[in-house]
């Protein structure tokens, strides 16, 4: 078993150095299924990985396996190993898997694309690192896959290069979550200053030995791995990049910006919990960070009308529920929705992506519209995933993950009811902001004629992650509805359990709420943009609007404060001022010489002159002494 | 004596070239390419023997020269010169490979100065005695302006002028301290020699120790360069041949560093304490201003000059840290940048000669007619932001931890050089191969030859990052053995604020989380 | 025979000689500065004699033979390079012939 | 009025006139050798020269020029330069001290053996530097225009 865990990142790793390197030679149809392929034998390795881990009667409950050694310098070492527990088979599930499935739809998403092979091969070595990144076993491997996703997210955002906005768009991207890494690398520093190793396990128990909780250099360390998280995970303050990411194609929004590369933040603070917990003061932070990140990101996603940018701003909110979650010890209700939400959003972002193909790239919800009959298949999914995403209770699994969420955001020692509120709101926000979006999109009058059919390829997978939105949360039902606890006892193994309150168990009551508010806001999105659409007309027009749809104006923000000084800075001085320095020097030289050669005139009674007015100074000089 | 016939065959393998030129164009390229792959294969056979990495010099020989004067040919060869001499080669080759079709003119002459400056860089390498040290270090220059001079594009004239004086200027200067060091030995043991090992532990006052060490200090700043004198290089860079340029950024850079390394550390140890705040600040603000002007360029060959300032901002940063992590980063950093850098270079030239501008703001769109010059370029540029799993990443990794324990503001400082370095590496992606297409350029993807060239350094560069252990244990002696010097004279390290940084128990922290 | 201090004997060379340095500097026609030169040498030669006469010695006369022969050949050689001047330039105005001057500048 | 004379040759007479005055005052110094030498090849040999070149070059005609050339401003900063170093020898003079000297007459016999004892090199020296003024001034002299100096060449 030892060595399947590193065949799994080692399988799309093959398949993109093929893809590489025989790119050309091969047939798309070849290219597409290597590439798929090799996800798809990674994810069935996965599964059977996960099932003799799940059975393995011995106590040690991971695998590892050391490969080889990476750096051993002085006293830093570091090896390529990998570690499989049950936090990281959750996570290699659901990026091979998922990813399996987005492999599978974009062999028919990407059929007329010229970068066929290209996109696969980017691909391919996503997958690979985002697996690097789950299953390190020291910190630094982890920080090569950290960076490595980031590449490929980098890659695929600007995959159609021949746009300057999307190469823009993808270096805002690389920059801003490369901001967070640098705050990462150097708490990473710390890490490795104070304990000695990189190694993930050996850093938490020591640090549950050596740091006391609150001391401020566990708030330093802990405060600087958020930043990475943060970037990654588009959170507040670095939420920014993330709508703008859109501009890769559709799968890639599915995989790296729904369903895998953005929760790495999410992994990151799970796996190093420890650290966290040391550090209460950030992980309030965290919960307010998670909870003000869900509200902006849900009014923001409320005013787009671009059907990816709603999709966008809705993962960067649900990523804020996963956050709040963090923040008050809920890790295994986190690591829940992340799973949950994958399935949810990877199943909207891929039908969305069919959406906007066959409507020839129209991204406008407004120019779409009655698409209901025209694309049943579509619909359905889309209607089951919006479900999922806005908790409608007890048949979607996007409710049990929220719920859980919500329930412990009030009842966990570090949560409160304004945290809860947030929370609610914000589920309120997501029914609100998901079925505008289906009311919008798929009825109403038509506006756009669909140009073919999506092909079973497409629809396959929809279909499949479907199943998974609804199904996927009956592995974990709270205590009030049946109480099954597959995923949490699953989880559990690794991480620490929430903390309760000695409250009473409402939680009923707050499922009640919540489902009532999910509800109530799928009626408002019914009556607003369904029966009454008019009345929206005004408020799509006022300045509360723009502003939302600006996503809280953050870009126009960073613009001034950030990056027009730091374009100032470079565009001065561009002539680099110490050249000139050193020009100056030369030039006075050359000034010296000018000032001699006056003198040098060639005039033999001038230089005659000068001589006696010398001999008369020298003269002078010695007989007035 | 394989250490002399290196330099021998790469002299001989000069002045046959130089006289083949006569007879036709390619026997001079063929004829390099020859003496670089013996020379290679020298180091390739001697590394394959069993040899004792850990002895303290692993060639020594010595011969006697000027008597009188105390000069002598002294070589020898440690884990440091031999990992420098491997890049020498490695690079040498490639950089004749590059030139096959892109020098034309003198094609004897240039291959003269191309080996002799190889020669030059080896016996700097080499050479333990300090005048020898300083023949070559003056070899390596007159050629180099010749390069730059002759075969150099619009400004050359003015760059290899630059070029010239700023290190001329400062190799007297460090000409001025080995004397100075010779009659300071002297008068102090009655021996007058330049014998490196015999100068070692030569006992000054502080004051002498410091103005000594700024004479070398000025030549191996300037090579390197440090920020306030680093206005020759994006010149000599801009307006060098591609193999002037790769040279110049992949190893003359690098006799800098070695300097450092084998000179001003070991030589004066307390003194290079002394400057060793100014040293690391010098490197920080080398690495941020120097990022902050590629971010500037519009010219390629210029932005990545600039990009070389920063990158050897972080070797100084490493060696005024002064631990073996960081002196490992500072090995890794050089062969890294070696490699990535002069990959970039090439890629450059290779853009120069297809579409005659260096000008980046008329590219765009490249990768559509280019893709395989594309993948190589995305591939360096992320090599010089420090992308894991590239050999950058290695060596800015292990430099920024050794230089965290020395300092910490330092190191965060320099941390900031990693966002600049995203700046302006992904800047050369965007403006070069993305985007729209600004003129309908008619070019070609890279030629077989070139292809060969690219995925050379592609596997080094990788192989550095995935697996730079063989280098660490080359190097790791003769890094100890300048550290060592150390020990007895400095001080302790500033050791960071703060109790929770201090590692008491080094060691014993180390077993229990070493699950090995 | 003569009676005149040794002081007075020198100021009168002297003042010949500043006459001759005058008469270098104002004129501007080459001819007129070789003579001014010819009062120089006279100056520097009768300083010689005196300081022999001082001291009763017969070197400063030889000197002054010396300056004689010098005299001499600087005048020889002097007219000839006059001549050339005047047949290349055809002036003998010194500042006309500037070619020492430095055409950069 | 040697230096200030417009024309060449009155100039050079005056020149000649000095000449002889020096001369007498070398007599007066007593020298009567040198003051023969003084005036036989001073005055007779070199203005000789002086004055067969001046004529031949037609100098004594461009009075006008000499005049423009000789405006008085001319005449300050020399002369003042002259002034002040005339204060300075006498300056020096002052403090000079005053000895008593010996009175005698030095024969050119004297002169003649001290010449070519103390001196037989000087005078050697001499004796060639005669030599090279001769072939100089031959030289310069005789190629008048078929040859220029090359210092003289025109760029």
């Amino acid at each position: 078993m030892n060595t399947i865990i590193a065949i799994i990142p080692a399988l799309p790793f093959i398949s993109f150095l093929i893809l590489v390197l025989f790119g050309g030679k091969l047939s798309r149809r070849a290219s597409g299924w290597i590439g798929a392929g090799s996800v798809g034998i990674a994810a069935l390795l996965t599964i059977i990985t996960g099932i003799s881990l799940l059975n393995s009667v011995t106590g040690e409950k991971y695998y590892t396996i050391i490969l080889w050694k990476w750096i051993h310098a002085a006293n830093l070492n570091a090896e390529i190993a990998f570690r499989l527990d049950s936090l990281s088979l959750i996570f290699c599930f659901v990026i091979t898997f998922v990813g399996f499935l987005i492999h599978i739809y974009s062999i028919g998403f990407m059929e007329k694309d010229e970068g066929f092979t290209r996109f696969f091969a980017y691909m391919n070595l996503f997958v690979c690192s985002m697996l690097i990144l789950v299953l390190a076993d020291n910190i630094l491997l982890m920080y090569l896959g950290w960076e490595g996703v980031g590449l490929c997210s980098y890659l695929l955002i600007g995959f159609w290069y021949k746009e300057p906005e999307n190469g823009t768009a993808a270096r805002k991207a690389f920059i801003i979550t490369r901001i967070g890494d640098t705050a990462m690398i150097i708490g990473i520093f710390i890490l490795f200053v104070s304990f000695g190793t990189f190694n993930i396990q050996d850093i938490m128990q020591l640090a549950q030995a050596k740091w006391a909780v609150g001391s401020s250099i566990a708030v330093i360390t802990a405060a600087l791995l958020l930043g990475g998280a943060l970037g990654k995970s588009a959170q507040l303050p670095l939420q920014t990049w993330l709508p703008d990411a859109m501009a890769g194609p559709s799968p890639v929004s599915a995989l790296i910006h729904a369903a895998t590369m953005v929760t790495a933040g999410v992994y990151l603070i799970a796996r190093t919990n420890v650290l966290f917990s040391l550090a209460p003061a950030v992980q309030t932070v965290i919960a307010i960070i998670g909870a003000l990140t869900l509200l902006i990101a849900g009014f923001s996603a409320l005013a787009q009308h671009d059907l990816k940018r709603i999709l966008a701003y809705s993962t960067i909110s649900q990523i804020g529920y996963m956050f709040l979650a963090l923040g008050v010890g809920a890790y295994s209700a986190a690591i829940f929705h992340f799973m949950i939400h994958a399935f949810f959003k990877a199943l909207l972002f891929l039908a969305a992506g069919v959406i906007i193909l066959v409507l020839n790239e129209e991204h406008d919800i407004f120019k779409m519209g009655g698409l209901r009959k025209k694309m049943p298949a579509v619909f359905w999914t889309f209607l089951i995933g919006s479900a999922s995403l806005s908790a409608l209770p007890l048949v979607t699994a996007g409710f049990y993950s929220k719920d859980a969420i919500l329930w412990f955001s009030y009842s966990s020692i570090n949560g409160s009811i304004i945290l809860w509120m947030a929370g609610v709101m914000g589920a309120f926000l997501t029914a609100l902001y998901s079925f505008r979006m289906i009311f919008i999109t798929f009825f109403g009058k038509t506006n756009t004629e669909p140009s073919f059919k999506a092909g079973i390829l497409m629809t396959a997978p929809l279909l499949i992650l479907a199943v998974l939105s609804l199904f996927g949360g009956f592995v974990e039902l709270p205590a009030s509805l049946g109480s099954v606890h597959l995923f949490s006892g699953l989880v559990n193994q690794v991480l620490p359990g929430v903390v309760i309150k000695n409250i009473e168990n409402m939680e009923w009551l707050f499922q009640l709420i919540s489902g009532v508010i999910a509800l109530s806001g799928i009626y408002l999105a019914y009556r607003f943009y369904y029966r009454k659409p008019a009345y929206m007309e005004t408020f799509k027009n006022s300045r509360l609007n723009h502003f939302f749809e600006k996503g809280f104006e953050f870009d126009k923000v960073y613009d001034t404060v950030f990056v027009k000084p730091v374009v100032w800075l470079a565009e001065t001085d561009k002539k680099d001022f110490f050249d000139q320095l050193n020009i100056s020097i030369a030039k006075l030289a050359l000034l010296g010489n000018r000032v001699m050669s006056l003198t040098e005139n060639g005039k033999l009674r001038w230089y005659l002159l000068s001589f006696a007015i010398g001999i008369a100074l020298i003269l002078t000089l010695m007989m007035t002494q | 004596m394989i250490l002399v016939y290196i330099i021998v065959i790469l002299l001989a393998g000069a002045f046959l070239a130089w006289i083949s030129g006569n007879l036709s164009q390619v026997w001079p390229r063929i004829i390099s390419l020859i003496t670089l792959s013996i020379d290679l294969l020298l180091i390739i056979t001697y590394l394959t023997q069993p040899t004792p990495f850990s002895s303290k010099w692993m060639i020594d020989i010595q011969y006697d020269w000027i008597t009188q004067f105390g000069i002598g040919i002294h070589f020898a060869l440690d884990g440091l010169s031999l990992l420098m001499l491997l890049l020498t080669f490695v690079l040498g080759i490639i950089s004749v490979l590059i030139s096959w079709k892109e020098i034309n003119v003198k094609v004897g002459f240039f291959h003269f100065n191309l080996l002799l400056i190889l020669a030059g860089i080896v016996g700097v390498f080499l050479s333990l005695d300090l005048f020898l040290f300083y023949f070559f270090w003056e070899l390596m220059l007159v050629p180099m302006y010749f390069l730059i001079g002759i075969w150099g594009h619009e400004n050359r004239t003015k760059a290899a002028y630059k070029f010239f004086l700023y290190t001329q200027a400062s190799g007297l200067l460090m000409f001025i301290s080995i004397i100075a060091l010779y009659f300071v030995h002297g008068n102090s043991t009655g021996i007058f020699t330049f014998d490196y090992i015999q100068l070692l532990g030569t006992h000054m006052a502080p004051s002498t120790a410091m103005l000594i060490m700024t004479g070398f200090l000025a030549a191996f700043l300037v090579k390197l360069p440090v920020v306030p004198l680093h206005n020759w290089l994006p010149d000599a860079h801009s307006e060098a041949p591609t193999a002037g340029s790769l040279i110049l950024a992949a190893l003359l850079l690098k006799t800098g560093a070695y300097g450092l390394f084998r000179f001003i550390v070991p030589l004066f140890p307390a003194a290079s304490v002394t400057f060793a705040p100014i040293g690391m600040a010098l490197g920080v603000i080398g690495i941020l201003y120097g990022a902050k002007l590629a971010f500037a360029q519009t010219d390629l060959k210029r932005l990545i000059a600039y990009t070389s300032v920063s990158h050897m901002g972080f070797v100084i940063l490493g060696i005024f840290s002064f631990n073996e992590l960081a002196y490992q980063g500072v090995v890794m950093q050089m062969i890294a940048h070696g490699i990535s850098t002069g990959a970039l270079f090439i890629m450059a030239g290779q853009l120069t000669e297809r579409i005659h501008t260096r000008d980046i703001t008329q590219m765009g769109g490249l990768w559509e007619k280019a893709p395989f010059m594309g993948a190589i370029g995305l591939i360096f540029s992320m090599a010089s932001l420090g992308l894991p799993g590239l050999g950058n990443f290695i060596a800015e990794l292990l430099i920024l931890t050794g230089a965290f324990k020395a300092s910490i503001i330092m190191s965060v400082l320099a941390c900031l050089g990693l966002i600049a370095a995203t700046l302006y590496s992904l800047r050369i992606m965007q403006k070069v191969f993305y985007g729209k297409k600004n003129n309908d350029w008619k070019m070609n993807d890279l030629s077989l030859r070139e292809k060969i060239i690219s995925i050379t350094l592609v596997i080094i560069i990788a192989g550095l990052g995935f697996y730079p252990q063989p280098v660490f244990d080359i190097a790791k002696p003769a890094l100890l053995k300048t550290l060592e010097q150390h020990t007895d004279k400095t001080v302790q390290q500033k050791e960071p604020v703060g109790e929770e940084f201090k590692l008491k128990s080094n060691t014993s922290l180390y077993k229990i989380s070493n699950p090995l | 025979m003569l009676t005149v201090p040794v002081e007075t004997q020198i100021l009168f060379a002297g003042i010949l000689f500043f006459i001759g340095l005058v008469g270098l500097l104002v004129r501007r026609n080459l001819v007129f500065m070789l003579m001014s030169i010819e009062i120089m040498f006279n100056s520097a030669g009768l300083v010689f004699i005196i300081a022999a006469r001082h001291w009763d010695q017969p070197d400063g006369q030889v000197m002054f033979i010396f300056i004689l022969a010098v005299t001499a050949v600087e005048v020889a050689i002097g007219l000839a390079l006059i001549l050339q001047v005047y047949h290349h330039f055809k002036t003998l105005d010194v500042d006309a012939i500037n070619k020492l001057k430095d055409d950069n500048s | 009025m040697a230096i200030s004379g417009r024309n060449a040759i009155h100039s050079l007479l005056f020149l000649i006139l000095s000449l002889l005055a020096i001369s007498v005052v070398f007599y007066l110094l007593d020298a009567p050798f040198i003051a023969a030498l003084e005036v036989i090849i001073y005055a007779g040999a070199i203005m000789v020269l002086f004055i067969f070149v001046t004529m031949m070059l037609n100098i004594g005609l461009e009075k006008k020029q000499e005049k423009r050339w000789l405006n008085p401003r001319m005449w300050i900063i020399p002369s003042l330069l002259a002034a002040i170093l005339f204060i300075d020898l006498m300056l020096a003079l002052r403090n000079m001290p005053t000895t008593v000297v010996g009175k005698q007459l030095i024969l050119p016999k004297q002169v003649g053996i001290s010449l070519f004892t103390t001196y037989l090199l000087a005078v050697e020296i001499a004796g060639i530097l005669l030599m090279a003024g001769v072939i100089g001034a031959y030289h310069l002299g005789s190629q008048k225009k078929k040859v220029l100096h090359r210092f003289l060449i025109k760029k």
